[in-house]
């Protein structure tokens, strides 16, 4: 609205800023905090070190989750053929149940247990005498009930505590079944510092159980895994759309809108195509390592990421008939793009946009604003690591720290009968040669601007402050950061869940982020926030009759 | 279908819970303490737990949830969480400044057995707590009841902030239990006619209902003071609005601090309010105002202009023991059939209250404590309802079974109204009843033959 | 299909009104006439008038509508009704014993050129209105204007009652128009909270709304008293809400009796609300109380927290000129979209105030006063709309076309709600959109793929 | 509710009551009222004089309605195929939109107009110059968009005060179709003195443009036709339904869910059974006359009553075939009749009903109630006459008044080519001497026990005062008089249109009464009306804490 914009031509001064936001903290928090607030320099090219997936300080409000929400949350609840039963107090499963908008579609197969919520509602007598026997008779319950093909066991906070040892019951489940393979993940909230190790220990497991179960062959031409991708809003449906349109074929999605045998059948594919780098690395170098599949950074956020990510898969499999068929489809999709943004752009240039989402997204979605002309002014992660904000190259000399060092790494060694390079050492030099990277991702700093703020688990009082001193014209971050940022007459939009809209990825998703983001920085609403009354309060004026 | 593995015949289960009908205590305690005027709720346990609770809080009322959390990690788990709850009162003092911290425990921390009486003390000994400043707390399992233990467990710990002073205050305690903002506004409207002095506590009106104005206050106006809680030990008497949320509070007041208490049923329904505003009445020793007279005779009077379409109608009831209670009552006063009840907190006493209160309808009810949606599902399969109500996850019933429904109840995450009109008193008995009729008669315009559908109903 | 022979092709019509979208000025008359305490309306022509305006009434608030009638036989229409209304009102006052009877004309009555200012004097004259009785009347001819000038006359009326003492009583006039029991109510409450003495005229509050309780009053405790007519031309102004409903009595007085008026759109929505709270709060040179602002912020953030719902969504309105323009600028202001507007009430200034504030629409509208809803229905078969807004009769539109409906105007002969619900003020705004967010999400949860089927919303 | 019948062993006098309800008259108006008000004495089978069908007194709030009601509302109204343009300014035809129950079923050819209302919507130049020409577009329009089979066109008020000639311009519109009769109504409200007189005047213009125009001749066995029943709340199709059922061809119902076709050929009937004796025994007279057609009294309201009509209508036709079948029919009917009644007598029995509704069925519906064991202590029509109170006995010597002088009484002459006696001499004498009533009735005194109150044209005032004297546990009449009676505490049930009940006649509507009269009667909310701290508003009690 005219009148909020009026109110904000803002001039800010990072280091300023970056001052304000630690004022108030006691010595100890501010130290820490100044360690994860982080100018950037991009323009010089010099990407200042920050502290990254590190503990929350108690007490601090943040917008982090735990190792539970990021396993059976984030990787496994959008798969729709597993009966994910949650092993603990009856909360943690009520609490996942249907709030990610991961889509999922029945298909042929009919099966999606996606609306149903698993719990074995353990109750006193079970923390005290332990809750092996109740999850065994819940696994049974389960099977006879709808006799799925895996049931997936996931332990909450006590059950690590109590020692109940779900990986045996597991295993003597599933030997029982023999036609439903039953595992389990250790993924107690306590674990880590955020859903970022609920991830990893999904990986680990979805590895280790389930991927290279099926060696029935797979049809198709191009055959890909999509890793990072969870459909929210209907994203991967968009991204299937466009791979059916180029003649690719997606083997299996970790995870959105997945199925146990697309996991199985992960180790068919000859290339994999990495979406969200933090959730997902881990399996791509297993995959890598195990069965000699390359992968590639891709990103279906923005139309023109969305193309490059396209050329990108072509490049790789090199055949000209699907580089000129990438090309038509891209020729075929831009225009309707080009139009919205034409039609949207006027409402939405010069404006600013901030961004505190997921551990890749606030990368993802700077392509978006950018197509809009809006400029992130300030981003961060909420569990992302150093390198999602840096680089690739700073792993070797990543230190792990105690609240990660007994997040399990599997070791993974090359498979006897199924290890077989994709390309050739000659191919591959090639390709790099060329310029295509395998295994890379520069991270976020290199394409914020100068001057901008890089700030990594960001809390709701640093939030607000950032609002009042930066004044964007939109704030993305989750549900919980929501309505305090709106009360402040900023509209906010979710970009973990994406509120109600979506599919925001690919072509038609970017048209329909164009329109969400042109309805929210221009909806009337922002210019209702004063009564008449508290406009021009003075009461001298005597009313106007006729 | 959504629900499409649900299977029509019933086999019992004794471990596993599908689609629960109740979630874990912390929540209810959290919902609780956001009642008390500058209070920050506090999650002991993993930063996850204050993550879910803060979001489903959020999504009910569409308003910002501060809390804090204790962030366990590992570490904590194993040596106790002594340390990071010291740290977090620290820095929610100089950070938050609230004028109250209301701690509740989790399973984690409950399955390790921090002490927090006296992690409050250390905390206070080190000088953690500002003067004026307090915390307090309560102990909230969540393998023990449910979502609504919690909230009771909380609403104690507030009852216990009680010093009496010997002298009364004149004022009549009411507990209103577990009800949306706009239900505390509406018992205080209705009292304050009554004209009674009170403290109502918890108060989550003016917390959880605010305006869109430009500013964030992480403390709105609302909520019941740490001052007027000190002073509910000098009350004449307590009236406690449900069982299972608001009666051990009242009880410990009257055991601790000689307040009488009284326990009603939740103030839904004609029946239920009268008992309530007689109950001031007699307390008061007032005469009731022809307004609120009046009120009930509107209520009456919309029962009787719509009976043909209430009449003998079947119900499935999903929900909280204390709401479904009230709720039952109204429906049956309405000669409507609730067949259907089912809670997923525990409790003989709700089976049997429901089972008293459909004694003489023409059907049979099903009810359940400690069951799930999963079971009501299956019921409704076997013997079909022409109305439905209950949170927002009825609506994967509902749609399945092409069922008239209402939202009512905790979560309502699809809906808009519940935070700003109240379901108690008599004014919320027409506003549940015009919302059962407007489901029910939408059914009738949708369904009935061109040659019988009607322009007057 | 209910109305299966309503072609999409428009064919302009210069004579023939297929299902109108008003009705006659007498029911009008009768309406605000129950707006004054003690009043029994009298419909001066022949009796199936009167029968059909109160069997009206009555289906629409479900409540006993008293009114007589001249009962006028073949000899009375060619000699004159006068001896018919002398005969009346002489029995009225000694069955009925009313505080005034309120006489409305009708087209025979009209037509036959009755002169009821002869009559009445008559009447007095032969001692047939007992002291401190008193008869007012409205000529309220059929076949002119609709439903809404026989309103506006008979409020006319009502104002000429005024008796100017030359001393001001400090009070502010205030005229809501045709609005329901409730909206007077809500209205009156808010006027209380600023704190302005008033005198409300009509106000069919405690009249239309009453309980029951087993006794039946022809008389209610509601409605303005004479003693306050009388007064208004005492009073320091006018705010006439509602061009087609108030002006006309608002400029009486300015005219009569020097009593200075501003005539402001009726107070559904933010924006209108926001006019006529602060015109109060400049009048009386008050400062609006911290409840009112919230009440309005609560609004506001409702219209922000589900603004994806309502944006840019198409709405066809169908109803009275005073209720469709304030609703249109509601409906514009939350980036809602009305398209077609039609109301069976002449009066060219409406098309010309509905095309202002739809100006910056991004569609065109089609406006037309003096339509009907068949011309309504053409238009919807041409251009598809997502909401419906108006009378019960929509309901066949409704059905036939499959479209989201609000039930909202008059008549209302199918649900219950409107005589104890306001849709006027923040709260009234906070209603109305409830109930199109409700049928909107409703449509939505229906019409989901099951993949895409919401949770949250 | 126990607690609502408790409070009312109500012993009452005629004599008293009714002079409580004139009490409070003057003088003049008492006089009138009280030859209206008729203390019955039928176990003497004396049936007093009754004044009926006689003005109301102005300023009296009475149920009446008007002749426009009685001609376009009632008998014209529930004709599908017909447009129904109402002449005059817009309420009146407003008012009857949709207002009446009576359903309509589109049927085969889909034609319904029902859930329209047409109207000229006069404005004042029309009443200046005269409203003709607008009329004659407004039939054009009303051509042209939907080619009905016929169009009526009815006069409201000012319309025969200004001396529009309806039938001229409905002439000549006809004249200029020729493929859409169209006719007209003088049916001015003012005229006459309830709406009584427009079933007359609606009577004649059907006979008079409609009856006999269609020779085509209708198939079946056992022809009649069915007049006055006006299919409310689907009353007719559960007769139609018995009908079929019995093999009784029904040509045509005067006027209920019927077609233009059905009243063109009604005239090759061989019975006319009547159920409304008020509102159309003018057309089975002239039916008679004009065709030869004999006419009887039935009543399908009450299970009994039906079997009775049944039985009398196979009586006439004499044949063995169809008496048999209507046994089997009847016998077939009845258990479930019987059944639930069993069931709900016990809650209905002894209980005491009044009635004051329509010009038969405040009769009518005795029957059911006495089906429930429930006593009718008051009841009385709206705009009866005497015969329909005292038996068609009294015809002969009534005396037409002013008001009623001026209702056109058609002489109907027989029909030179169609004019066909149905039975011979001798088989209506055979009949008639076994008891056969033709032309008969009886009316209502006669069947109300001697002490009860019978009534004309009851107003608002009496209801009252009749309700506060002899406390009915159920009263009976129209949507005006519904609530202030319910206010009351005594449940009130719509006889015109039955509010959202029905169907009520025949077999299964029997069933649906005893129901609806069940609920009614024992609805909890009857014990509602007081609240606790009215029953006890004594303080003194001190309050008891747990």
């Amino acid at each position: 609205m005219a009148t909020t914009n009026k109110e904000k031509l803002v001039q800010w001064d990072p280091a300023e800023v970056k001052a304000q936001l630690l004022e108030k903290y006691p010595a100890k928090v501010a130290r820490k905090r100044a360690r994860q607030i982080m100018i950037n320099e991009a323009l010089e090219n010099e990407t200042p070190e920050i502290t990254a997936n590190v503990r929350t300080t108690p007490g601090i409000i943040t917008m982090r989750g735990c190792t539970y929400a990021g396993c059976k949350g984030v990787i496994m609840g959008p798969t729709r053929d597993i009966v994910n039963l949650v092993h603990g107090p009856i909360g943690c499963s009520f609490y996942a149940w249907l709030t990610r908008r991961n889509q999922t579609d029945a298909g042929p197969d009919g099966e999606n247990y996606m609306n149903y919520c698993f719990s074995t509602d353990m109750q006193d007598s079970d923390i005290i005498f332990g809750g092996e026997k109740k999850l065994e008779a819940a696994i049974q319950e389960a099977y006879d009930l709808f006799h799925p093909k895996s049931i997936a066991v996931f332990a909450t906070c006590p059950v690590g505590l109590i020692g109940d040892d779900i990986h045996t019951v597991s295993k003597r489940m599933k030997d029982k079944f023999g036609d439903c393979n039953v595992y389990a993940f250790s993924c107690e909230g306590y674990k880590g510092v955020s859903q970022s190790a609920g991830h990893h220990i999904a990986n680990n497991q979805v590895f280790r159980h389930i991927v290279g179960e099926n060696d029935v062959p797979k049809e198709g031409e191009y055959k890909i895994n999509l890793l990072g991708e969870y459909n929210i809003g209907g994203d991967g449906f968009e991204i299937d759309r466009i791979f059916h349109k180029c003649g690719i074929t997606c083997i299996s999605t970790f995870s959105g809108n997945s199925t146990y045998d697309q996991f199985a059948s992960a180790h068919q594919a000859d290339l994999n195509a990495v979406m969200c780098h933090r959730s997902i690395n881990y399996v791509a170098d297993m995959l890598e390592t195990k069965f000699g599949i390359p992968w590639i950074k891709v990103n279906f956020i923005g139309a023109k990421a969305t193309a490059k990510s396209l050329r990108k898969i072509a490049e790789y499999f090199g055949d000209q008939a699907l580089i000129e068929r990438v090309e038509a489809v891209i020729a075929e999709e831009m225009p309707e793009v080009e139009a919205a943004i034409q039609e949207i752009l006027p409402r939405t240039a010069g404006k600013t946009a901030m961004m505190f989402v997921g551990g890749s997204r606030a990368h993802h979605y700077k392509e978006l604003f950018d197509e809009l002309g809006m400029k992130t002014i300030s981003a961060g992660y909420e569990f992302g690591h150093r390198d999602d904000y840096e680089g690739r190259q700073v792993i070797p000399n990543l230190t792990v720290d105690a609240d990660s060092r007994n997040i399990e790494e599997i070791e993974v060694e090359p498979d006897e009968t199924r290890f077989k390079p994709r390309k050739s050492d000659a191919e591959m030099k090639k390709l790099e040669e060329s310029g295509y990277a395998f295994k890379h991702y520069d991270g976020l700093a290199p394409d914020m601007d100068k001057g901008t703020l890089i700030i990594d688990d960001l809390n709701q009082y640093e939030a607000e402050k950032l609002v009042e001193l930066m004044k964007p014209d939109i704030f993305c971050a989750g549900i919980k950061e929501k309505f305090s940022i709106q009360k402040l007459g900023v509209p906010m939009k979710q970009l973990h869940s994406y509120d109600s809209g979506g599919p925001y990825a690919g072509f038609k998703g970017a048209i329909n982020f164009y329109k969400e983001i042109d309805r929210l920085v221009n909806s009337k609403v922002w210019g209702y926030m004063k009564a008449p009354w508290q406009q021009n309060p003075q009461l001298s004026a005597t009313y106007q009759w006729e | 279908m959504l629900l499409r593995h649900t299977p029509k015949e019933i086999s019992e289960r004794s471990a596993l819970t599908i689609n629960p009908a109740k979630t874990c205590q912390p929540i209810g305690a959290m919902y609780a303490a956001l009642g008390i005027h500058g209070c920050l709720p506090h999650s002991h346990g993993s930063q996850g737990c204050c993550a879910y609770h803060r979001s489903t809080l959020t999504r009910h009322y569409k308003e910002p949830i501060s809390a804090s959390t204790s962030s366990f990690t590992e570490g904590a788990s194993v040596f106790g969480g002594q340390a990071n709850m010291l740290q977090a009162i620290s820095n929610i003092f100089s950070v938050y400044d609230p004028e109250v911290i209301a701690v509740h425990t989790t399973c984690l921390s409950e399955t390790i057995g921090d002490d927090l009486k006296q992690i409050k003390t250390k905390a206070a000994n080190e000088g953690k707590i500002p003067a004026g400043k307090d915390v307090i707390y309560a102990s909230t399992p969540s393998y023990v009841g449910s979502h609504v233990t919690g909230f009771s467990n909380m609403v104690k710990s507030m009852a216990m902030v009680a010093e009496p002073t010997g002298k009364k205050n004149g004022l009549i305690n009411i507990i209103p239990g577990w009800v949306e903002p706009a239900d505390m506004e509406e018992i205080k409207r209705l009292v304050n006619l009554i004209g009674v002095g009170f403290i109502l506590f918890p108060d989550t009106s003016g917390v959880l209902n605010g305006p869109l104005s430009g500013e964030y206050k992480m403390f709105p106006e609302g909520g019941v003071t740490m001052k007027e809680l000190k002073s509910t030990g000098d009350s004449i008497g307590t009236l406690a609005l449900g069982e299972w949320c608001s009666a051990d509070a009242a009880r410990w007041l009257d055991t601790k601090c000689k307040v009488p208490c009284s326990v009603l049923d939740m103030p839904f329904g004609l029946s239920a309010t009268d008992r309530f505003i007689d109950a001031l009445r007699t307390i008061a020793g007032v005469t009731i105002p022809e307004e609120i007279t009046n009120e009930r005779g509107q209520l009456v009077d919309m029962i009787s202009d719509m009976h043909q379409y209430t009449y003998h109608k079947k119900v499935a009831l999903v929900g909280d023991p204390d709401q479904l209670i009230a709720m039952t009552e109204f429906l049956v006063s309405m000669d409507m059939c609730p067949v259907h009840v089912v809670t997923g907190t525990p409790g003989n006493a709700f089976e049997k209250r429901i089972k008293e209160l459909t004694r003489d309808m023409p059907f049979e009810v099903n009810v359940r404590a400690k069951g799930d949606m999963f079971l009501l599902h299956q019921w409704i399969k076997n013997e079909p309802v022409d109305l439905l109500i209950g949170n927002t996850y009825c609506k994967y019933i509902a749609r399945d079974e092409d069922i008239p429904y209402v939202r009512w109840g905790f979560p309502i995450l699809d809906r808009q109204g519940h935070q700003y009109f109240p379901t108690v008193g008599y004014k919320g008995g027409l506003r549940l009843l015009e919302k059962m009729l407007g489901v029910l008669l939408d059914r009738k315009d949708r369904d009935d033959q061109e040659q019988k559908f009607e322009l007057v109903l």
